[in-house]
């Protein structure tokens, strides 16, 4: 599981560079984001744009890296792929996260803007 | 993938005559990354049996969360489990069978599947219990059986009809 | 335990009436600040102007009030008195919260200023 | 409040002749608003024997810590517990004993109060295990001994030593 980011002013943009977030791969998916999110700003978009398949494993991954977030600090979503879409709709976490079409539209929006 | 065997899932429509047999076998090695590369390589499979690229993913969730729950539940103990595969191309949907000779299902029934509750502070969201509710959502026609020392699932996924 | 709230344009700034958050009174707190946190904005603020004591399971329904936060959503405090402050400065929580010296500078403040 | 007795903390210094004995005695129900109410009357009582109004918090703080520990802990079981508690102003400052006949302490010391780690995530916060923290933070000489079936604590606040 390799996780890259870009940081901006106030953003970090970690990207999945792998293709699937499974079983095999959530455990240490999840000690990634959490160092990518501790050591990160008040605002962290996860850009699922590479991600073709994630399974009940993978969104309890994303969950758990959602919990591990500081006071005060978000965890949002970006260009999720129609099959990783599905599974956010499926079980309502579409609610749960702002989600964004791509990494670019959430660079440009407004942090407080949910 | 093994070599071909007869094949005709319990509750599977008998197959029509002058429809041409599609089927697949695959033994899957109970691992999760045995559980990675079997689903990869079932996508190659699934293209060659007429399944449509569009619909391959919503089959790939489907047998990953039963391949996982099996690993994570069923043969937990077992060292070198493997997960039997078998899918039919029918007229009226993608036939699915999956085998394993671990635990039985909690109760000799498989999970009801309930969408755990989500408006719930972010303390508290769920990170797992969604794998049956998935399965649910997107399987049709399931059963389970025990039959001796084995699990046996069957189901239809409403693929496969294209064209 | 008495809370009152006061909605504003993105904020909702909830004040305690009484004088004292303490293990008699720290279950109900933490279920008004639940209600009123669910149905709150992105943004509340807890004014603690007349708290004038706050024991440490005073400090404990506080952050379960935190920890009861939607995703997004964030819980700011305001006018610690002396002696609530000094509680939280000793256990450190005075780190895990933004804390404004008023509710007005609070509503005043950006809500992304962290 | 009761009459006054004879008092003497064990540990405390022998009062100095030539200074006035600043003592109160006070028997506080061993119920949440118990403690709340012997909180509130201690304060009258405190400023009576000399405590400036700037130390009052401290001493409340950790006496409301000590008193809600006896009451969920040592006393959980017993239904019309009381506790007892002493407060002496002497030249070194406060010195206060609290008694009750509840269970003792685990392992008979009173726990070391480390601070638990707050720079976690946020759902991870520790949302208790302060309390003897905050003692052993501002109390000074603090000791713990079972006397039968009794606790008795001995401790000091560096307060009312002011003029
Ligand atoms: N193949 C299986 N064999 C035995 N028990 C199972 C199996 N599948 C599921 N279970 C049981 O049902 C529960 C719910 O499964 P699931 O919905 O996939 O959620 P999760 O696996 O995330 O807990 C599991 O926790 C397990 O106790
Ligand atoms: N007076 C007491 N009698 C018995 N056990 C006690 C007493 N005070 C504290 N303890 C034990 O020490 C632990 C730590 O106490 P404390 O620091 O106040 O945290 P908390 O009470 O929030 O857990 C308690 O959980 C309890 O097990």
């Amino acid at each position: 599981m390799k996780l890259s980011h870009r940081d901006f002013a106030d953003v970090r943009v970690i990207s999945v560079t792998e293709n699937r977030i499974d079983a095999a791969c959530a455990i240490q998916f999840k000690d990634e984001m959490r160092h990518l999110t501790d050591t990160g700003p008040g605002r962290v978009v996860l850009d699922l744009g590479s991600v073709d398949f994630l399974d009940s494993s993978g969104l309890g991954a994303v969950v758990s890296a959602l919990k591990a977030v500081r006071n005060g600090q978000r965890l949002e979503l970006a260009s999720l792929n129609p099959s990783v879409e599905r599974v956010f709709h499926l079980t309502r976490m579409d609610s749960i996260f702002r989600i964004y079409d791509t990494a670019e539209t959430a660079i440009e929006g407004k942090s407080d803007a949910r | 993938m093994r070599a071909e065997r007869g094949f005709a899932p319990p509750g599977a429509p008998a197959t029509l005559s002058g429809v041409s047999v599609k089927e697949l076998r695959l033994d899957v090695s109970a691992t999760p990354y045995g559980v990675q590369i079997g689903l990869t390589t079932l996508r190659d499979g699934l293209r060659g049996i007429g399944i449509d690229d569009s619909e391959l993913p919503s089959v790939e969730l489907v047998l990953a969360e039963i391949f996982n729950n099996i690993v994570e539940h069923a043969l937990a103990e077992t060292e070198d489990g493997v997960i039997e595969v078998g899918l039919q191309c029918t007229p009226n949907g993608l036939w699915i069978t999956v085998e394993d000779d671990g635990n039985p299902m909690p109760d000799g029934k498989p999970p009801l599947g309930l969408l755990p509750a989500v408006d719930v502070p972010v303390c508290d969201l769920p990170e797992g219990g969604f794998g049956w509710f998935l399965i649910r959502e997107l399987a049709h026609d399931l059963t389970y059986t025990r039959e001796g020392d084995k699990n046996l699932l069957v189901f239809r996924m409403a693929v496969g009809r294209g064209e």
